[in-house]
């Protein structure tokens, strides 16, 4: 049965990339301001709030960070929870929101989500993002993030022919898209030569096959069927929710060419939905590298198995083809301050969705599905909007 | 309790060189590393094992940009091993040059081995059989 | 309207303490297995797991901790997100177990939550619990958690006239509860002299006012009307709940005696229970220090502002009092693993609702309330739970 | 942007001994450490004031027990200051013996001052006006 009472009347992000000057606490602010006063929903009217956040421990020193955040946003005495699920805290803070909703706790809650990971140097923060792999088994032998999605690649590369020059097209893709985008941390398309670099960070994945290191912060506002109406006329409904989980070790999981995590999220959020991937007129899914977003796109149903590469090359997944995906430049080139990422998908569903994607609208835009993880697969967050009107 | 097999224990043994995993006594199943409930039979019950040592090379990456305490160990092999005993763990690759990693071929047989890095930490490592 | 369908249907916890040789994995799996298996629940019944832990990323090195602890407790593949609030990160847990049962999304959900502490020094303890504080305008100037602490407890002196010596009481009541319980830190009563100590951690706390670093786990099984009679005759209904923030300063708060966010949640909880605190038989609260039990016993409206030191000298609180608090012994004695206290107290309220307490069961067991608190108060959690037959 | 008062700034002016509040541009309420909201009306918009650097001692603690950091510096007071534009802050005290913290009184009148640590980081402090 889908979701009944969750409605998404609101959503903005920061700019992403270097902010230079601003403490988390600021950036975060900035994006809950336009997110309410700046939409046209009073602060008054929230009342509960949950957040994102990653690593905020790691890179500034400080935990307990929704109160903190919370109350410097002008939400003072609120709930505030913080959720964290790495590179998915944002999408699982957005689960935290929706169940509030459908639990009738509450009407309009604020889900939000910050990170701010260059005041830090390359080799910390790479650290502190090691954190969402196994320290015991993965990290304490230096593996890194970039090197878990560096091996499936090469098994994905192994099993489907899939090649280093399909992944940099992801990166082409994603630049072009991105430079639409004045949110975007990267505003300059890219060559396929330059995309091809051979500066290697995690062998076969190149400088231009990662997301960077990026600050930012994005926030919607949740509310209840009867009080939609009241901030928006084009609410967007969400009408599956799936979340799941997989094995922290690579090691341990069944396939290295597909992420069971997100093969279940997805599955149980069109079975929620009562929709399938034929359904979807565009997707945003988590392309912390070009190889992941390759391997979401097949395990949300877009593509079968070992497609995904050829769709890439074809054009399908380009703004004007059958199947946008990351319409507005993905993590890759419009940055990915980690635990924000997820809450900021939601805002690219809601801004496409209701027709206010500007340079990057995709030309359907009834449904579409958001698809965030966390780690190296080990958490999958995938949920399904719909405009209300469509 | 000291017989119940501990991830400190598992540690150990590697740094010992003396690589062991666990198995589950209910099924036999072969586990590393290790786990609260064994996968094939939710059995809570383990003992050590020692293995042979054999496996083949599932996937592998080379590693550039590490985390301050390796980065001087870069560029370095981080592979996943599957052992003759079905269990798959992640450890250095050795004997092969990471300059040219296009040359390694999946599915190669391995065997067990150990490698000190310069921080002193002793990994388990695979080279060809 | 109290909350209609949350059901505790098993709730165990390790032993507190310093767990030698144990990692957070193992000690969270021991913690997962006595609350299932070891208590007539399947693990397959579980259908979404809700963690609580607060540092781990500085303690043990590791973030994107549910999923990690899920698959190593036999829970692979299920939805598992970690809840951050500090100390009160097991209650936020809790909270979004109850609103995924109240939300129908889930029938069965575990909640559980873990710290392991022991294996850093005492600094580096302090600093990783100085990041429930501000870091920006508390920790970085050496203001550290007892210290805040210190200063409500000075103020609250000054306005009460409580004393160093009502504070030593709420020690020795809590070890002398503790004495009988297996799973407590320490089993051992201590003497007013020794409560009176003067090693001074923030003036004037002493030594004995503080609990004590532990390692640590607690796990519960929640479950819907309709499913908890399949596992035990008497489930413990969770009729309210609360949450609230308050600014993380210190500085920014309206009072110093009185933890407004524990106010407002307490009220909140209260309020959807249609109870008041006259028809609570006993209280589980947050005693990270002995001005934090004192004054926690006054804003959860047990006794009048300024009125909880009379009460503990009077005999009140104790086991056998008109309102025991803390009858196993609170954090003070059982120990603090800062991330799973929140969890252990609802195991503490549900063993004793269901008169399973053993030789620390209260004589009056139909109806408690929890008090859980994040870092200086700016969170507060209030459960009130009632059994199932009352 | 470059108007926007900062925590970064903030901060900045403790370190060149020369502290600035916000003050809030739609009611005049005096603010600090910042917000990013006025408590007291809603504002989003704050410049900067300087303080009379007069206050009160709301209350206070001594630290023995610090993060490694501190240490070294420990024992050491932390207080709470009402400032007489009406905004509370935390401060170290300044001129006042910690080992003898029993002889401190509330409401004192305190002037800010500035205290450099061992770590070479500035303070804001108070003594005794
Ligand atoms: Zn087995
Ligand atoms: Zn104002």
């Amino acid at each position: 049965m889908p979701l009944r009472e969750t409605n998404i009347v609101s959503g903005a992000q920061t700019k992403f990339g270097k902010l230079e000057g601003l403490t988390l606490r600021e950036i975060f602010a900035e994006a809950v301001d336009k997110a309410t006063i700046g939409a046209g929903v009073p602060k008054e009217d929230i009342q509960a709030a949950f957040i994102g956040s990653f690593i905020p421990e790691m890179l500034v020193h400080q935990g307990h960070t929704a109160p903190l955040l919370a109350d410097y946003a002008g939400l003072r005495g609120l709930p505030a929870t913080r959720h964290e699920a790495a590179c998915a805290s944002g999408a699982t803070a957005l689960r935290a929101g929706i169940m509030a909703i459908e639990s009738g706790l509450y009407d309009t809650v604020l889900v939000a989500a910050a990170e701010k990971m260059t005041s830090v140097s390359t080799n910390r923060a790479t650290e502190a993002l090691a954190a969402a792999a196994d320290d015991e088994f993965e990290s304490s032998m230096g593996l890194t993030f970039p090197g878990v999605f560096a091996i499936a690649a090469v098994a994905h590369m192994q099993e489907y022919g899939t090649t280093e020059e399909d992944m940099a097209l992801v990166a082409v893709k994603a630049h072009r898209n991105a430079a639409k985008n004045p949110l975007a941390q990267f505003q300059k398309e890219i060559s396929l030569e330059k995309a091809m670099t051979p500066r290697y960070i995690a062998w076969p994945l190149k400088l231009f096959d990662c997301s960077p290191i990026s600050d930012g912060a994005a926030a919607i506002v949740l509310t209840n069927n009867e009080r939609a109406k009241q901030y928006t006329d084009t609410p967007v409904k969400i009408v599956g929710t799936g979340q799941a989980s997989a094995s922290m070790n690579l090691c341990d999981r069944t396939s290295l060419t597909s992420f069971e995590a997100s093969v279940r999220a997805s599955r149980i959020a069109y079975d929620m939905a009562g929709l399938t991937p034929k359904d979807m007129d565009f997707a945003v899914v988590h392309d912390c590298f070009t190889i992941a977003e390759i391997i979401a796109s097949e395990d949300i149903g877009f593509f079968k198995p070992g497609a995904g590469a050829k769709a890439v090359r074809e054009g399908v997944t380009a703004m004007d083809g059958d199947k946008p995906i990351n319409p507005m430049g993905g993590l890759k080139a419009v940055g990915h301050p980690v635990g924000a990422t997820g809450v900021k998908q939601a805002v690219v569903l809601y801004r496409e969705l209701i027709g206010e994607a500007g340079a990057n609208q995709v030309p359907n835009h009834d449904t579409a599905l958001m698809h965030n993880f966390g780690g190296t697969g080990a958490t999958a967050v995938v949920n399904i909007m719909r405009r209300a009107d469509a | 309790m000291s017989e119940t097999p501990t991830i400190e224990q598992y540690q150990k043994y590697i740094q010992d060189h003396d690589f062991h995993a666990l198995k589950c006594k209910s099924c036999g199943a072969v586990i590393a590393p290790p786990k609260g409930m064994c996968y094939s039979c939710g059995g809570t019950d383990f003992e050590w094992t020692a293995v042979s040592g054999k496996g083949k090379l599932v996937s592998y990456t080379v590693i550039h940009v590490a985390a301050e305490e390796f980065q001087e160990e870069t560029p370095y092999f981080v592979a996943i091993v599957e052992l003759e005993e079905g269990t798959r763990i992640t450890a250095r690759l050795l004997g092969l040059d990471p300059n040219e990693p296009e040359k390694v071929k999946l599915g190669i047989p391995v065997k067990l081995g150990y490698e000190t890095g310069k921080s002193g930490k002793t990994y388990i490592g695979f080279s060809p059989a």
